[in-house]
């Protein structure tokens, strides 16, 4: 075999997806990876780091209510959608029942369009992830999609994720800068 | 090196041929790919590999397709048409990666299909 | 290779599935396989069938508006849903919206059931196929689902069989029964 | 027999291995696999196969999964350790098949995965 051959051998690589949720990272166990106690000067990592953003990044175990449980109450679900109504729900013809018109007053297609829209509003729910001793900041607070109960009428659809965003925060190797993904909105969809 | 547990399993380049198509254990380390300078973390991950024989009966006709199980008999009668199905993955699985993208950024990202579940004959 | 190995190997078999639509089936050309005239005497092809059920069954092209067009109007779609309201759409809570509490009286939440049920219901469309003259009676009346919009709120699952049964009609051979699928219930869900 | 519209291509039990993984034409005779017996109708479909080889750089990459690219590499390296990845369908449609029940009845039914539509390397 040829070393032009062997080049396009080492070109080969598997392709990342944008897909989320992550899986788990699997470190390398051997603390000989792990940064020192001099390599965990706040200051130093502050500056390395630029933005703080402390919605999303924590240096110690966050104290709300969000860490690291599951426990999700109603509460989290209170969120108001923000947008528009999306246009499937507003274009809805509420003035046919099988097959026979039967005029919807205002006032009920109202109440039904915003039933519609919050019953299947997939609001993200945030909560604190320990990405352990080689990122810095080691907390963050990533998002998920609500799954607890189906998003559609009739049953069927799941909150999935629909966007994403970076932070960045460092990964110990001499500290380099690196883009973590976030879920920042979920929508009701077919599982496939 | 890349480390095969069932090394004393083999002769040559592949399994015994007259082992069904099976699920095989496969340790491969990036390093050993010289991948090193592009993927952070895991150093690398339990891929296995599917082998074995597509040959009726055997368990592995469990998860033949029809078209395999047609394909197989065409080469039974007349091995000259067409090869037997290949014993290849049926069910696969993602792995998260750090790595730097063509921009040196790095990034966590999932790969999917990395992982053997399921082997079958196709 | 031993006998009992030749065996195994005129054993092996493709295995059916019952999902539904069907494809069209590819007839040999050959004319040599049709029936002839005398094979077509209908008092004797009645008898070898017994039961002719003349909803599904036709040996003429059938005139009514049902033949063989797709152009299914509203019309077709006043089909009322049989039997009683799914139980999803019986259980959801109404009651409340964006996480607050926001009672709905009973005259609404009657309403909202009944236009979520309605909207959702997919009926079976029938139609009159002709499935050539090695069967007989020829001409089948066969479901399908309705297709033509998203049958779920939000938009995303459509209708899909959900239920069929058998009707037996005869296939040119010497005539044997035979039996042939047909949709009888379709349900709103997520495509695969 | 079994008619192969591709044969000119082959020599002997495959097609000349320096073409790249891909679909190849085959026509099954439900007659010839001693099916006349059970099946009714078609007499016969068009199945194709796929064969060719897993090599990079060649068009059968552009349906490989990342496992298949993970264990080119791995047999690049030490071709003891693992085969090449195998060249398989990636996917397959279905055909309705009029035959013969266990109980001699004649049913008329999908058969799912009878043809193949793409071929990858596994």
């Amino acid at each position: 075999m040829s070393f032009a051959q062997c080049q396009h051998y080492y070109l080969l690589r598997p392709i990342p997806s944008d897909t989320l949720p992550l899986l788990e990272l699997k470190e390398d166990p051997d603390p000989i990876y792990d940064p020192r106690e001099r390599d965990l000067n706040e200051t130093d990592l502050r500056s390395a780091l630029g933005d703080f953003d402390s919605r999303f990044l924590s240096i110690s175990p966050p104290q709300d209510r969000y860490t690291g449980n599951e426990d999700l109450d109603e509460l989290d679900l209170q969120q108001n959608p923000a947008g528009l109504m999306p246009k499937d729900i507003k274009n809805l013809d509420f003035d046919v029942q099988w097959g026979k018109k039967r005029k919807a007053s205002k006032k009920l297609k109202r109440r039904l369009q915003m039933w519609l829209w919050s019953y299947s509003f997939c609001p993200v729910l945030y909560a604190w992830n320990d990405l352990g001793s080689r990122f810095w900041p080691r907390f963050v607070r990533a998002g998920s999609c609500y799954s607890k109960r189906s998003c559609s009428v009739p049953e069927g659809m799941v909150c999935k994720p629909a966007k994403s965003t970076h932070i960045t925060l460092l990964r110990w190797c001499a500290w380099i800068p690196v883009q973590y993904p976030i879920i920042t909105e979920c929508k009701c969809s077919c599982a496939n | 090196q890349v480390d095969l547990k069932t090394a004393e399993a083999t002769d040559g380049a592949s399994v015994d041929p007259k082992q069904g198509c099976k699920k095989h254990e496969l340790y491969v380390s990036f390093r050993d790919l010289g991948w090193q300078d592009w993927i952070i973390a895991p150093e690398g991950y339990a891929a296995y590999y599917c082998e074995g024989e597509c040959v009726f009966p055997l368990n592995s006709y469990m998860n033949a397709t029809n078209h395999a199980i047609v394909q197989t008999l065409v080469h039974f009668i007349n091995p000259e048409t067409v090869p037997k199905p290949c014993c290849a993955p049926t069910q696969l699985h993602g792995i998260s990666v750090l790595y730097f993208d063509d921009s040196s950024n790095v990034i966590l990202k999932k790969y999917r299909n990395m992982v053997v579940r399921a082997c079958g004959c196709h």
